[in-house]
């Protein structure tokens, strides 16, 4: 915990706004106003700004179908964001891809990604560019405990360690995917990082609800590949507060569960116990920032609104060729 | 006949087909739901709900939650048909292709051929295709132009909850891989499906939806619909058309559209798929070369553009082929001199 | 001008471009060959010998050996592209994009499009195709009507060690996404090679092989040169026979097709995949569409049946379009009255 | 080393029948008469043999490229495989699927396999129909040490431990995949058994060049898998004789590798000496053996080259349509 005020400050601002860019859309969705998919992240921020906290943009990252965390972690423009999965042709992706398709790859975002698994062969990619350009930049994919029974991930990690990439594999445990327990589809019923670690990685682990383990923990994961070192693996345990995508009835969660993970192993809330107890930051600043996160989501959604939606001819532009 | 919806169709005559035949055994992602979570098995019985219930009634040994590993799930089912099971395996999408098309086109496809006539693989494997969910480029696709090209796949594309009994049913006992296509954004249509348990459609037999001698249009799942309402504006102009639902794009039924298209020597027809090497040129170009002399216009195609399928309301909708743009291609090849 | 063989013009223009470029690298299986082998890297460059001598030539670093993983090659290659790079990869055979379809189809092809467009993905895949070697079902098969169907891919298929050289430098510094299909059974040809190391054709430019008025061939790969065959054998006799290579099947160059058809009024199309939803479909289906009224006879397609690539070699050149079905496809529009 | 004499001489035989079925390709392919893509299992014998000689017709197995040995093991016809590979009408599979592709599902065959790892889902598929029947049949995969990197393995494993699958995964682990080095393209530079013990499976280990070796450890595994524990994996060192495949020039080789491993690692010199010095048998019985094996494969050489050759109206059978 050897953050300055300022650093301390940035995390949290950033944590918070994934999440009240999330419990908006939870609501905005309600109203059928947003279409398509869309698979909120909160609960696990301490996850994407924990690993993104160390990165510049010369770093990569590649996301998932849960991607708004990884994108807003790494950067991405949240009015941007906004109007993207509101469909505004002045989104990010201007309309074109939606939540599941948000990438910036100026800013070293990659993509999140429909395809459960995708990414990881992508940050091998990524990963082999980093060792190239011999800077010390490194390549993260981010993965759920479902996607790490695709076959792609593992091909990915195995990839990686033969090509010596400089890539890390995060592995974001949730316990869920969709609607299955990591107990019964993770064949081992042990965690990802063991297995990770019999394709030859050094793995680490960490708590996904606490910043600090997150921030701590990838401080030693970075360090180690940055020193090209080849891949490494790091498993961090952690929660989704909502369904699978908005409308899930989450009938799978165990009684009072939501509710305990809510007030137990909300990141939000231990960050703020954490740092105003050890007198490093104090109530006051965290609800000048939470007002401050609250006010620029409420103007996303403002602008997100009043966009220009797309039009039919848009449909035939950004391909090469539509016939 | 009973009321039911298109996905009720497919959960019924699965849960009546594994009734008749302890062989039939379903496998796919969340098709128990709830596998290993405080809720237990069966607390979401699959994302489309076409398998709610079956774990309860035919236990784990028939009814196989698997992990996301799509290759894994039709190699599965390809194991299984080789030993004498009716596989009947889900892929949550038809876009999962991509991650499993090795055991679809290189393995189960092939299996019969390859091994000399003698292996029967009677797999199959469902997939939800189709746009309309703004669900973008890699949840919405048409798939059936790639798998209507691939031999030995037999490819099954349902618009009515009675053609799904009948087709899917078929489709499990039949003893070669059967690709069947559900449109998403059908599973919630309701229509009349015959009770007969041993009801089927055999492949290969469009239905003439509608009846009519100035034009033939030709199209299957979500989007004959559209093509029966411009029908029906355009009988009240005095303009007939066939409109001819193909249930299967392999085994075709050639013979219906050639009939037809003598008749009305017009032809349009209305793809889901973009344009390249998609089932609307196989069409034309049959037609074009074997009913040359009848063609008094030439055959008409309505895809979707050469591009992914976009996120945004309007741009979905811009892509999808619409009733207008049907009616727009009708008018165009019936004004052609 | 250099007489070369067609696989050294891919080996060649790969070397140009590393040469010239930094950011192209090589990755696939055995691309090195040899690695972590008493024989050391290179003991065999490549089972097609189209990067021998890279590694010595370039390093480790930027000629990249790959386990057997098809999906984590183009993956990789993705990847790379996203980060500036240019890679080349290969896939052995064409057969295993069914194991990494969704990387080619659902990323790399759809990056630009799904980002709205600010996103470059110059990947060029690389893969061997084609029957004639007699490797059965799983080792020969021609896959160019499943990637001209999607969208956001460049599909290229060089018939000639020339148009290797200027199309897979064109794939090179394209800033989209091109998979470069080699055939097999052209590797070992030979023919005249310009130098000149900026030497590009670019994409959807055919090429006439053949002038002549009374019928349009239209191919590409290895069969074109059995076009050439029966256009040479037919221009005996006085028959003229236009034969176009399209040399890329996405974009592709309608227009020669059209004007040629608008003078011979015949069109003969043919391919090396099963007929449904093919090449040859699409393009009898674009030019009875778009030349309708130029049109003497059906427009005439040449497929391998609807079956998969059989072993033996009576079965396989069964299988294959021939000169002869060629021909008789010429003979059968030339005398459609 | 319990096998009664009858038992050993079957073994033996078994292994020499595959050793001169393939010596002689080897030879007859030289000629040109043979077509396609042939990879010879010479060397590997031990492994085929080992563990199809507890199996029975209820038992399936999913083989690879390099087929010949696991279809002959497996109870394939010699002079069926042998017309088959001469492209023969009268061939198992007509002369459609060749070298690669032969199969005979009434046998517990489900074939050999041009797609390499293609062949593990479809064994867990195997295993899973062999634990519905509740037989204690087995369904079992042969692997390469190529193709353990392969996703398709890495997902069947998961598969196979999830659904409890009745299936057993063997890794022939003869060094090489095509041209590239085990330790370079296995990242995890071990074996392969560990990386298959992480997908929680007990694994086993034996010599594949010894017939004892694979026959004993493979009782374990199969008593283990028939009793219903679930999937297990099995990894046997070997060596392949020939190149990867008839053609390939071999530079990969250290010098005198080839001899070397002719000598010493060669089941059935390794059997032959076994059996002999333990005197279970003597030299005149397997000489004996040797002769009827060599006559019994020059009679299928000369029925595959008397067989009648398909036409072309084959190519349109055997597929439920061509248009
Ligand atoms: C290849 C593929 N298979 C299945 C799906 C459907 N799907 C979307 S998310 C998901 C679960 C992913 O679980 P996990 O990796 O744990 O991520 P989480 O949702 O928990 O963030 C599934 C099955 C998909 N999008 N892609
Ligand atoms: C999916 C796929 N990728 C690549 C190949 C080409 N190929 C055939 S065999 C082989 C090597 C296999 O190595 P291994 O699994 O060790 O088996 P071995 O050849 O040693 O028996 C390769 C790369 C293939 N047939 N299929
Ligand atoms: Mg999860
Ligand atoms: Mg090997």
């Amino acid at each position: 915990m050897q953050l300055s005020r300022e650093a301390l400050l940035r995390a949290y601002r950033q944590m918070k706004v994934i999440r009240e860019f999330e419990e908006r859309l939870h609501v905005d969705i309600q109203t059928g106003e947003i279409a398509g998919f869309t698979h909120l992240y909160c609960g696990q921020e301490a996850v994407a700004v924990g690993v993104c906290e160390h990165l510049t943009e010369d770093d990569k990252i590649v996301s998932t179908h849960r991607g708004h965390g990884h994108c807003l972690a790494k950067g991405c423009d949240v009015n941007g964001m906004m109007k993207e999965i509101w469909g505004s042709r002045e989104g990010l992706c201007k309309g074109k891809g939606g939540s599941m398709h948000i990438a910036d790859v100026d800013k070293g975002m990659l993509g999140a990604n429909g395809i459960v698994g995708a990414g990881a062969p992508i940050a091998v990619g990524a990963g082999i560019a980093c060792k190239l350009d011999g800077k010390g930049a490194v390549a993260i994919t981010f993965s759920g405990d479902g996607a790490c029974n695709q076959g792609t991930t593992f091909e990915a990690m195995n990839m990686a360690v033969v090509t010596k990439a400089s890539c890390i594999f995060v592995f974001e445990n949730n316990h869920y995917s969709e609607h299955t327990g990591f107990e019964y589809a993770v064949g081992t019923q042990k965690d990802i990082a063991s297995r990770a670690e019999a394709f030859g990685m050094k793995v680490w682990r960490g708590d996904g609800t606490d910043f600090f383990s997150v921030y701590e923990t990838m401080r030693e994961v970075l360090d180690y590949v940055r020193a090209g070192n080849g891949p490494a693996a790091v498993e961090f345990d952690t929660e989704r507060f909502f369904g699978h995508f908005e409308g899930d009835p989450q009938r799978y969660r165990g009684p009072g569960e939501l509710d305990r993970i809510r007030e137990l192993r909300d990141c939000l809330k231990n960050f703020r116990r954490n740092v105003t107890e050890a007198k490093l930051l104090d109530h006051a600043d965290l609800d000048a920032l939470d007002a401050e996160v609250l006010e620029a989501i409420e103007e996303s959604v403002r602008q997100a609104k009043a966009a220009p939606r797309p039009t039919a001819q848009d449909v035939l532009e950004d391909v090469y060729i539509s016939y | 006949m009973t009321k039911m919806m298109y996905r009720d169709a497919v959960l019924t005559t699965i849960a009546e087909e594994m009734e008749r035949d302890e062989n039939v055994v379903v496998l796919g992602e969340d098709v128990v739901g709830g596998m290993g979570t405080p809720g237990g098995p069966e607390a979401i019985g699959g994302i489309w709900s076409t398998s709610t219930g079956l774990f309860g009634k035919f236990g784990a040994a028939r009814v196989i939650d698997t992990p996301i590993s799509e290759s894994a799930i039709v190699g599965a089912a390809a194991g299984l048909a080789l030993s004498g099971k009716r596989p009947v395996a889900e892929l949550m999408f038809a876009d999962f292709i991509g991650v499993s098309l090795d055991q679809i086109w290189n393995q189960i496809g092939k299996f019969r051929y390859m091994f000399g006539g003698k292996t029967k693989c009677p797999a199959v494997i469902r997939m939800a295709y189709g746009a309309g969910y703004n669900a973008a480029a890699q949840h919405s696709q048409a798939v059936h132009q790639m798998l209507t090209g691939m031999p030995g796949l037999k490819v099954v594309m349902p618009s009515t909850p009675a053609d799904v009994k009948g087709l899917l049913r078929q489709a499990i006992r039949d003893d070669d891989p059967v690709i069947f296509l559900e449109h998403k954004a059908l599973y919630g249509v309701t229509g009349d499906v015959p009770d007969d348990k041993d009801f089927t459609i055999p492949f290969g037999h469009a239905r003439l939806s509608r009846a009519g001698e100035d034009v033939t249009i030709v199209s299957t799942g979500l989007l004959l619909g559209f093509c029966e309402a411009v029908a029906d504006k355009l009988a009240a102009e005095g303009i007939g058309c066939d409109v001819i639902d193909l249930r299967t794009t392999s085994p075709i039924d050639e013979e219906t559209i050639l009939d037809s298209v003598e008749v009305t020597g017009r032809l349009v027809v209305v793809d889901e798929a973009p344009p390249r090497c998609s089932l609307a040129s196989d069409i034309c170009a049959t037609v074009a070369n074997k009913a040359f002399a009848s063609l008094k216009a030439p055959p008409q195609a309505v895809n979707p553009p050469h591009t992914p399928v976009p996120f945004a309301r309007e741009l979905e909708s811009a892509y999808l082929p619409s009733a207008d743009k049907i009616e727009a291609a009708v008018r165009k090849v019936l004004s052609y001199r």
